[in-house]
């Protein structure tokens, strides 16, 4: 099962590239050294936090929700640009997180920046706090964090959090 | 209507005019998270030139460079995260960093 | 419009290159080098060179930066601890201009005679590669040129790399001298980026080769796709020199002895040197390339973990989570 | 089709600009980050998309979109280890611009009163 995933995935990438040219004798053997290599720095990857597993059922749901989202960041990025004096109100941002240790948690970290108006610049492996960076102090920009949370949650078939740490 | 092709050479021009302008940033600074920040920008938008310069010039080959660029532009990024430390930078002397 | 686009890039390559040069700031040089490597791509894309544009991106973009961000980072550690007496360097007295001025017209005008007087050539050597093409056991004239119709060029080429690598080892502090640092940060983030990209990076690498019988790619370019894995891997923080050392030798040799036994080998045979039976060269071809891109990687991968590494690293942050 | 292709790419080309522009406007380092991460991944995208029909075959075109897919990965990435390296160094100083109340410096400043869950 640790296999199948990266040899399923190599496979495709290989299919890809070559554009369906069916270069299987050169294929085969350069897409198994790759899923070795890959099981292998997973098994690397990450030192004391757990390794959790992507639910491969959401991913559409949590593409379209990053589509979505990243059009909005472009355009919020655009709005203030755009206008003669550069609109922003830059500000940092102390962020406790409810993703748990691990993946999922680092996974957050990489994809927040791409999110609009937040940038992680601080990651704490022993705490739950986040340093992040915001485009505007105005805006509340951490519940637009906690929804990102909730997706994540469902992506890595984690346990929802809402019901102990939704505020008031 | 103008030609298809000429369509994706007027898209790459303008592509190449904002990376052309953000050579002001490499130049100007003023620390090296700045500079590199700018190659980085490099990078996508030279993915963005390759791809459309590869529909122009009906040359699906550019597709790999671009491929090979999307791959390879972080390197640099992360090879200045991990050896540069700006405390010893030559950036220490900020005088001619002015325009 | 393509006028237009090569009229900019053209100035803009220039721009790029004067920046390399008038810039006595040595980070902001390697930046602008950087600009200049990816617009030197897009150069060989629009002489339609999609093959130097693809060597080009993998050099320039990925590995050349590498390097010389290294070399800034060893240089201003060690500039730091001479009392930085660099402002002598920087505001040295003029030096004469009138030399580079003339010296520069000179080789332009003799660029234009060139050009305007070239002779006419006695044979077509497209025209020729064309008509052997099918010959050669491969279908990309690139290729075909480089492996099969000249591959001497090919040979030595590996053999200079091999000897700039040996220097390389040679320049580096025995293994007692050498400070004993720290590793860097564990990263976790890059960590999980670096697991994941490497097998595309990989697979990649081996299209990149798989594609130069075909189409623009090759051996080249594919080792220098590989190369950067590996930067990759040892930056991001994975034990690679370590275990890898006693390898690295073997495969640093192993391209160049391959191409000189098949080379030798089918001497035995009653043919030239470097010659290649019919029927088998596409196979050869591939065999051989396959060999090199190792051993490019390997050796370009070298050029950069031979570095010592020096102790201005940035390592101050985080516990060290894979040692 | 080709009009909705040649808005697509006009949009994608749109933001590019926007991502330059922010690069060069913008007075704090971390804000440009902000402006050519978004900026240049949906230009990118929007690019792509308009690229699509005209892919020759499917391969092709996931081939884009994986183009797409791996400079979405680098960047986010990217993006934070340069913040990283910035809020590190303490190269971002307080810009001249900012308001007086804000700082766009993380280093030393108060921990925001904006953080709703407390450490669990």
């Amino acid at each position: 099962m640790r296999y199948l995933v990266p040899l399923l995935l190599s496979t495709l990438v290989w299919w890809i590239l070559t554009e369906a040219a069916q270069a299987w004798v050169v294929g085969v053997p350069v897409i198994l050294v790759s899923t070795w290599v890959a099981v292998r720095l997973q098994d690397t990857d990450s030192g004391s936090a757990p390794t959790h597993r992507l639910n491969w059922f959401a991913v559409p749901r949590f593409a379209l929700f990053f589509l979505w989202q990243s059009l909005q960041a472009g355009l919020d990025v655009a709005k203030r640009t755009l206008k003669p004096v550069p609109d922003i109100n830059p500000g940092t941002l102390y962020y406790y997180t409810s993703i748990p240790h691990g993946t999922a948690r680092y996974f957050f970290g990489a994809i927040v920046g791409l999110f609009p108006g937040t940038l992680c610049t601080e990651f704490s492996e022993d705490t739950d706090q986040l340093v992040l960076h915001v485009l505007d102090t105005d805006v509340d920009i951490a519940l637009d964090c906690r929804r990102l949370e909730r997706e994540i949650e469902r992506l890595f078939k984690l346990p929802a959090a809402d019901q102990q740490g939704r505020p008031a | 209507m103008i030609e298809a092709h000429t369509a994706w050479y007027l898209a790459s021009f303008v592509l190449l005019l904002t990376l052309i302008a953000g050579l002001l940033r490499i130049w100007h600074g003023p620390n090296p998270a700045d500079r590199m920040l700018a190659a980085q920008l490099f990078g996508t938008t030279g993915v963005g030139i390759l791809l459309t310069l590869a529909q122009a010039m009906q040359m699906p080959a550019l597709n790999d460079v671009a491929l090979v660029l999307a791959l390879l532009a972080t390197i640099a990024m992360v090879a200045f995260v991990k050896r540069m430390s700006p405390q010893q930078g030559p950036t220490k002397s900020q005088p001619e960093d002015q325009p | 419009m393509n006028l237009a686009f090569d009229i900019v890039l053209g100035l803009a390559l220039l721009l790029t290159a004067l920046g390399v040069f008038s810039s006595k700031d040595l980070f902001r040089a390697v930046v602008m080098f950087i600009a200049f490597g990816l617009l030197l791509a897009l150069v060989w894309v629009r002489l339609d060179a999609p093959d130097l544009a693809l060597a080009e991106a993998a050099i320039g973009a990925g590995l050349t930066g590498v390097l010389m961000i290294d070399a800034v980072a060893h240089l201003s550690a060690n500039t730091l601890q001479n009392d930085q007496r660099d402002d002598q360097y920087d505001h040295s007295p003029k030096r004469p201009l009138w030399l580079p001025v003339i010296s520069c017209v000179g080789l332009f005008v003799l660029l234009l005679g060139a050009i305007r007087f070239r002779p006419e050539a006695s044979v077509s050597l497209p025209d020729m590669v064309r008509d052997n093409i099918a010959e050669s056991g491969v279908e990309h004239p690139i290729t075909a040129v480089l492996l099969n119709f000249r591959s001497y060029d090919t040979l030595l080429e590996i053999a200079v790399l091999l000897v700039a690598v040996v220097v390389a080892m040679a320049l580096k502090p025995a293994a007692e001298d050498r400070v004993h640092q720290p590793p860097p940060a564990h990263d976790p983030i890059l960590h999980g980026l670096t697991a994941r990209l490497l097998p595309a990076m990989l697979l990649v690498g081996m299209y990149v080769l798989w594609a130069g019988s075909y189409m623009p790619g090759g051996a080249f370019q594919g080792g220098a796709i590989l190369a950067a894995a590996l930067v990759f891997l040892q930056l991001a923080g994975f034990a690679v020199d370590r275990y890898a050392a006693s390898l690295l030798r073997l495969g640093l040799a192993l391209g160049f002895l391959v191409f000189l036994t098949v080379a030798v080998s089918v001497m035995i045979g009653g043919r030239p040197f470097l010659t290649y039976p019919e029927g088998f060269a596409g196979q050869l071809i591939f065999f051989i390339e396959a060999m090199l891109t190792l051993s490019i990687g390997l050796i370009l991968f070298s050029l950069f973990s031979q570095n010592p590494p020096h102790s201005g690293a940035v390592g101050h942050q985080g516990a060290n989570h894979d040692q | 089709m080709i009009y909705v292709q040649i808005l697509l790419v006009s949009l994608g080309c749109l933001f590019f600009i926007v991502g330059t522009l922010g690069l060069l406007r913008f007075d704090d380092a971390y804000s440009r980050i902000h402006a050519i991460t978004k900026a240049d991944n949906l230009g990118l995208g929007l690019l792509v998309l308009g690229i699509l029909p005209s892919a020759l075959s499917v391969p092709q075109g996931l081939k884009l979109i994986l183009i797409w897919v791996l400079v979405l990965a680098a960047s986010a990435t990217a993006s934070y280890l340069i913040a990283h390296y910035i809020k590190q160094h303490q190269l971002s100083k307080l810009p001249h611009g900012a308001r007086p109340d804000t700082t766009a410096d993380g280093q030393d400043a108060e921990p925001d009163p904006t953080n709703e869950r407390g450490p669990q």
